[in-house]
């Protein structure tokens, strides 16, 4: 295949990847409020809620506080670009994605990091006091969970000498039975409390308080309304379907095509969905069975996490 | 078993005792430390059952279910009903709090991973290298053990010491002596016992069972 | 005209910038010590780049230049990496020098010693012998004593730090001496090369010794813990372009030193030596990450954050070494490129933050965190840079700062399979500490630009303060522009680092990386492509901004008043602090930050249920200079006060004491013949 | 917990009267709310309560309770507005971003029910910022309540 081409098809899948990861999130999110209304004996709102609720905003009035700078209309655009960026340059339906050369693991956090840290930013840009409380709990809680997340990742990276994500996710497809490792099952426990804490999902967060104390990530964006709110939204839900996506990949990559061809394309793009929805749901399951922890008892979690992540760097030198 | 299966079902069952040693760092309900010696148990016995079925030796198969019995069913039960004793009771102000410890639990396996390389480069068999995940579960069962202050949570921390010394051995010589093994899980069953007898009347006496208060009965 | 006459003329001008800053009146001396001091720089500039592009070192000797020994220069590609380093400095610093002059660098001494200090920082790389080294050394750490003294004046503080830097600084460089002493006793000649030919056949215990020597010394200088403690006092109390300086380049000068005696004269060494490098430079980049969370004053944040910084590049020699002691020559120089481009990323991005904390101070007069803010509105273009050089620190793509970070955890991890257990359990915790320390340094710094630039401004003196001088701008400007380049187009410095690794390491064949648009490990898989990803995001935003304009029924949005849940009013005072800021992580570490608290309630006269006034009051002091130093200082002075009872003044004492001294040697006389 | 999932809800099945059509058409299918409770004697927030809760589930409406008037597009004011509420009142109206709906719930927030004349009472919602949906009774049957958002989201 010639480079031009072999550039365009993974464009692209990249394209397909990003549209379907922005359509999904949304649906995502609706289908764990589903399933959570669900288990509290109510109808609850429709699975497409998410998106009826964006196309409003963006009919919305946008509102500036008086103090803000350029940081606060710049910050959602960021969120979703450097989300968007991640998420093309992710094998989730293919494992030829555009750059797929520097799908990092790491880059792929950095990138992460990147939208989390403007939104602290801008939390503090309108100059209230809950938006201060909402960056400093949300860039703490990121540094605790970041020792976690690098430790997993090298644990993901030593089997496959590389931190690259489709080489890893190639080795899985090819060796099945590094999954079952226990180096393998360490990192992905403590990759799922770091993605929990990473998308402000319960027992971390709590989406949907009306209690400006108890909020973490909704404090940082109480000043944001109409098409920026709709970003800030919309960049959550793709960064936890983005998360969830890399999760599923990581511990059953198979579905995934391995080239840029369409039927195969569909294939994996129909695989994702399945195997996102399935880890969703079980994830909110999971929240309606559990309260919130209490900030100062994340260390203990995310403490947890690290220790996960270092038992499967173990496992991995002594298991050979 | 083929030998990469045979391998990772090993390594897997093996480190499934480690982690239920470091899970009753991080818990601190009493029942989920008690479920967590439980599940430690039945690893035990999985690990005994890989090797019985690997080496086809029906002596370890036996033994198995001998660990399966004692350590977890009948040990866990006994525990879990002190436990039930005083509902909701938590291990709430550790000597060392929690994060550290676990923390600790980390340390604790480098270090044992650390210090039996040399063991490991003496036993050259797949169960051999595993020896270190064994060593790691004994330190950190001694770390409960040292920093918990709850009665219950100090048996578990003896009942953990005792499962990563039978690991170890498990994976040392691929088939233990019977005999030491049954010898071993005996006498921490009347411990268990005769403990639970006091932790009961300690509590119909002070009320809880925090072995702290015990050095209020001096005078 | 020849690289060496290319050297010299740098220093000639560079003295003769001392001597113009020293005679001028006030208004012309900085701006014409400034301007020489360009010239110089450009000089020596030139003598590096040509070094570093013919791979070639320059040698020269000059007996008269310094009594006794004579002079050497020997300028190798490694040495030229750091004079080009201290180039990127210390032109946009004395360019800010220019506008910040009033702030206690116009005197004669500052305008006269500030030109010194550059030149030294040039030329300490370039010494080729023991001599010539410990010359310049000694006049860098007096020069730049000089200039943290530049406010004593005006300052109280000033004062104490300056003893405090002064001690140090002394220690380290004595410690230094011996390291050189022990090596040169048996060496024929002093120069680098007679020692390093001799270091081959010094006993193990003996390079042992010489090593940690030298890692005491030149860590002190370096600022790594347990020796920084002179860091926080001093960076706050130093004229801004002084601390930058410092702490861009003669921090990096520490970290040659290292490299210098631990890759060029004692050619590595057993793993834990390594081991020991690595160990200091995990726990200072905690420390020093720690602390910076915690500081509520800009510029001690700044000068925790070298700590933190200096840390990470020990923490990248020290795997360097490990790799290489357990015969990976390849995986150490990868360590060794990584820790050399964190100590040029820390130059470019902590030089344009000391500067910008410069401009802020000369703006509003304080660097005191809760008493800024709102200053992104009223100084832009100073506050958007220091949003980019603190997002360059973060580490944040597609900035330096990452690419930095990157390098080194591709070496930790390719070196995490080693096969020697010393690496691969210190691989994983090396990892850990990096990481937590790059999320302690998000905290510092979203802290440092939220607390700072954004917000309602906290007093008068903000509120009317306005954008500074252009040339200060500049300056700023220009070490942020480096980042940047730095961060998109890495491969345009990083073959010239590679040379400078491949000097100091000289045993390995080939180089780390494979040279091309993309950072790509050679032999390795690993790769980054910046400019690519960079392009990628700038598309990305674009994308974002026209969606939003397509979709949005509004575009233009309405500006009103913050939501403060329908309060009538609201005042900064109802902003976050940054010791509020800093609480959680204060609480989540307090049993190493240890914050001293406390909490006074006056009730009102009716009844104690009302409150009249309640005052909190939180600190966070070094818990090292607490520990350790305090102590010492203590014993020290209790030996004073028993010394002072010796010497009452009466002769026959003094007389006794002599007459017992000559006994006591008569006796010793006696027993040993 | 499958049974949970697909087993019988407490959710009671409401059927729309289809005339009902009130507030701006870009509020279909989605309706954010900010509660302001203006000085009410909690007996229509009661109300409020079960209207969100499992039994009338208004969510399933596309009707949700949102923490910041600036996510918001309608106000669900509850009682007479009180002198300390007024400001706050005419604030919270004011933050939330265009198109929005003032909605009274309860006689009191239409017209100060047995407050009336109150001395701290400053006036009914409707003298304080422009109501748009008024929902008369004390306290308002959530079915009324519910009636009265799904004329907004169409639902």
């Amino acid at each position: 295949m010639s480079t031009v081409s072999h550039l365009v098809g993974t464009g692209l899948v990249s394209g397909v990847q990003v549209v379907a990861v922005v359509l999904g999130g949304p649906v995502l999110v609706g289908t764990m409020r589903k399933v959570r209304c669900r288990l509290e004996g109510r109808v609850g709102p429709p699975v497409l809620q998410p998106l009826i609720d964006l196309r409003k905003l963006f009919r919305k009035q946008r509102m500036r506080p008086n103090q803000a700078t350029w940081i606060f209309p710049l910050a959602p655009v960021v969120l979703v670009a450097t989300v968007a960026v991640a998420i093309a340059i992710t094998p989730l339906v293919t494992t030829q994605p555009a750059l797929s050369s520097s799908s990092d693991l790491f880059v792929l956090v950095y990138l992460l990091i990147v939208g989390s840290t403007v939104l602290a930013l801008a939390g503090m840009d309108a100059g209230t006091a809950f938006g201060g409380m909402g960056s400093s709990r949300a860039v703490t809680i990121g540094a605790l969970a970041e020792p976690a997340m690098l430790v997993t990742i090298l644990a993901l990276s030593i089997g496959a000498h590389s931190s690259n994500l489709p080489a890893i996710v190639q080795g899985t497809l090819a060796h099945p039975g590094s999954v079952a490792t226990p180096q393998r099952l360490f990192a992905l426990g403590a990759l799922v409390i770091v993605i929990v804490a990473e998308s402000g999902r319960l027992p971390v967060d709590n989406p949907a308080t009306h209690l400006e104390l108890t909020m973490i990530h909704e404090a940082m964006v109480l000043e944001y309304s109409g098409p920026d709110l709709a970003l800030v939204t919309a960049g959550q839900s793709m960064r936890l379907a983005l998360l969830l996506g890399i999760f599923v990949n990581l511990v059953a990559p198979w579905g995934l095509s391995t080239s840029t061809q369409s039927v195969e394309v569909v294939v994996g793009l129909v695989a994702l969905a399945a195997k996102v929805a399935f880890v969703g749901i079980t994830l909110s399951v999971f929240e309606v069975f559990t309260a919130k922890v209490r900030l100062f008892r994340l260390p203990e979690l995310l403490a947890g996490a690290f220790v996960l992540a270092l038992l499967g760097v173990v496992s991995g030198l002594v298991v050979r | 078993m083929s030998g990469s299966g045979y391998s990772s079902a090993l390594g897997l069952v093996a480190s499934v005792v480690l982690l239920c040693a470091v899970a009753t760092l991080w818990r601190r309900s009493l029942g989920a430390i008690v479920r967590a010696l439980a599940v430690q148990g039945l690893a035990l016995a999985g690990v005994a059952t890989v090797l019985g079925i690997h080496h086809h030796d029906a002596g370890l198969l036996v033994v198995a279910l001998l660990v399966l019995t004692a350590k977890a069913v009948v040990i866990p039960m006994l525990l879990a009903r002190v436990v039930r004793g005083d509902p909701g009771s938590r291990e709430t102000q550790p000597l060392v709090n929690v994060p550290t410890s676990l923390v600790a639990a980390g340390v604790l396996t480098f270090l044992a991973f650390a210090a039996s390389r040399s063991v490991t480069s003496l036993v050259p068999t797949t169960a051999g290298r595993l020896i270190p995940i064994g060593l790691a579960a004994l330190l950190v069962g001694f770390f409960t053990l040292v920093t918990r202050r709850k009665a219950v949570s100090q048996i578990v921390g003896v009942l953990l010491v005792d499962n990563g010394v039978a690991l170890v051995a498990f994976l040392a010589t691929a088939g233990v002596p019977l005999l030491v093994e049954l010898g071993a899980s005996l006498d921490v069953l009347l411990a268990v016992i005769v403990l639970q007898v006091l932790a009961t009347q300690l509590r119909s006496k002070l009320g809880s069972f925090d072995l702290d208060q015990l050095t209020e009965l001096r005078d | 005209m020849t690289a060496i006459t290319l050297v010299a003329a740098g220093a000639v001008t560079g003295v003769v910038a001392a001597v113009f800053g020293a005679v001028l009146p006030r208004r012309l001396r900085v701006t014409a010590a400034a301007v020489l001091v360009w010239a110089a720089c450009s000089f020596e500039a030139a003598a590096a780049i040509h070094v570093l592009a013919v791979g070639r070192p320059i040698v020269a000797h000059s007996q008269g230049l310094l009594p006794v020994t004579g002079a050497d220069v020997v300028l190798n590609p490694l040495g030229a990496l750091f004079v080009l380093l201290v180039v990127m400095v210390a032109v946009p610093a004395t360019m800010h020098a220019i506008g910040y002059s009033r702030h206690g660098l116009d005197t004669r001494t500052a305008a006269c010693v500030l030109p010194l200090f550059v030149t030294t920082m040039l030329l300490v790389p370039a010494a080729g012998s023991v001599a010539t080294f410990l010359w310049l050394w000694e006049i860098m750490a007096l020069t730049s004593l000089l200039l943290v003294l530049a406010n004593h004046v005006r300052r109280e503080a000033a004062r104490s730090a300056g003893v405090w830097y002064a001690v140090m600084t002394h220690l380290g460089a004595s410690t230094i001496l011996v390291a050189f002493l022990i090596v040169a006793a048996g060496a024929d000649g002093q120069s680098f090369a007679a020692l390093a030919q001799h270091a081959r056949h010094l006993a193990p215990g003996v390079r042992a010794l010489v090593f940690m020597l030298a890692v005491v010394g030149f860590g002190s200088k370096a600022g790594v813990v347990p020796f920084h403690v002179w860091l926080p006092k001093a960076h706050p109390e130093a004229p801004s372009p002084v601390s930058a300086l410092m702490s861009g380049s003669m921090v990096a000068l520490g970290v040659y030193g290292v490299i210098l005696v631990g890759d060029v004269l004692l050619g590595g060494g057993p793993a834990w030596w390594w081991l020991v490098v690595l160990g200091l430079g995990a726990i200072s980049a905690l420390f020093g990450a720690l602390h910076a969370t915690s500081s509520t004053d800009m510029k001690r944040l700044l000068a925790y954050s070298t700590t933190d910084n200096v840390g990470l590049v020990f923490l990248a020699l020290g795997a360097s070494g490990l790799f290489a002691a357990a015969g990976h020559p390849m995986l150490g120089a990868l360590g060794l490129v990584a820790g050399l481009v964190l100590v040029v990323n820390h130059a470019a991005f902590k030089g344009a933050l000391f500067l910008s904390a410069g401009s802020i101070q000369a703006a509003t007069g304080t660097t005191d965190l809760d008493q800024l803010g709102g200053l992104l509105r009223r100084m832009p273009q100073t506050g958007a840079l220091f949003m980019v050089a603190a997002a360059a620190i973060c580490a944040l793509p597609p900035l330096n700062g990452f690419i930095g970070e990157w390098l080194l955890f591709q070496s930790l991890l390719h070196g995490a399979a080693i096969g020697s257990t010393a690496g691969e359990l210190a691989v994983p915790l090396a990892v850990a500490a990096m990481a937590l320390t790059a999320g302690l340094t998000v905290v510092a710094f979203v802290k440092a630009a939220g607390i700072g630039l954004l917000g309602r401004p906290r007093t008068k003196s903000v509120e009317v303060a306005v954008e500074v001088p252009a040339t200060m701008r500049l300056a700023v400007g220009v070490l942020v522009a480096a980042c940047v380049v730095l961060g998109v187009f890495p491969m345009l410095v990083l073959p010239a680092i590679e040379r400078a690794a491949k000097a100091a390491q000289p045993s390995v064949g080939l180089t780390p990386l494979v040279h091309g648009v993309n950072v790509q490990l050679a032999g390795l898989r690993g790769l980054l492509a910046p400019a690519e990803l960079t392009l990628a995001l700038m598309v990305a935003v674009a994308g974002v901004v026209t969606i939003r304009r397509v979709l949005a029924r509004h575009p233009a949005p309405r500006v009103l008043q913050a939501w403060g849940s329908g309060r009538e009013i609201q005042t900064a005072r109802m902003q976050y602090t940054a010791m509020s800021f800093a609480e959680p992580v204060q609480r989540v570490f307090d049993d190493v930050l240890r914050p001293v608290q406390d909490l006074d309630v006056s009730h009102s006269a009716e009844s104690r249920y009302f409150v009249e006034s309640a005052i909190f009051h939180s600190a966070v002091d070094d818990a090292i200079e607490r520990g350790l130093y305090r102590p010492v200082i203590r014993a020290v002075r209790r030996w004073g006060q028993a010394a002072r009872r010796l010497q009452p003044g009466s002769v026959h004492r003094y007389l006794g004491y002599g007459f017992g001294a000559l006994i006591v040697v008569l006796i010793a006389v006696a027993v040993i013949g | 917990m499958l049974r949970a999932l697909w087993g019988p809800r407490a959710t009671e099945p409401l059927a729309r009267n289809e005339d009902a059509t009130l507030g701006p058409s870009e509020l279909v299918g989605s309706l954010q709310l900010r509660h302001v409770d203006a000085g009410s004697c909690n007996g229509c927030e009661l109300e409020l309560t079960s209207v969100f809760g499992p039994v009338y589930d208004a969510e399933r409406f596309g009707a949700r309770l949102v923490a910041s008037p600036r996510h918001a597009d309608g106000v669900l004011v509850t009682g007479p507005v009180t002198r300390n509420m007024a400001v706050p009142l005419v604030k919270t109206v004011d933050a939330t971003p265009q198109p929005r709906v003032v909605i009274a719930v309860g006689d009191c927030a239409c017209d100060c029910g047995v407050f009336r004349g109150g001395y701290g009472v400053v006036g009914a919602v409707g003298d304080v910022v422009p109501v748009d949906i008024s929902i008369p009774g004390c306290p308002p049957h959530p079915t009324a309540i519910i009636e009265a958002l799904r004329g907004v989201t169409r639902r």
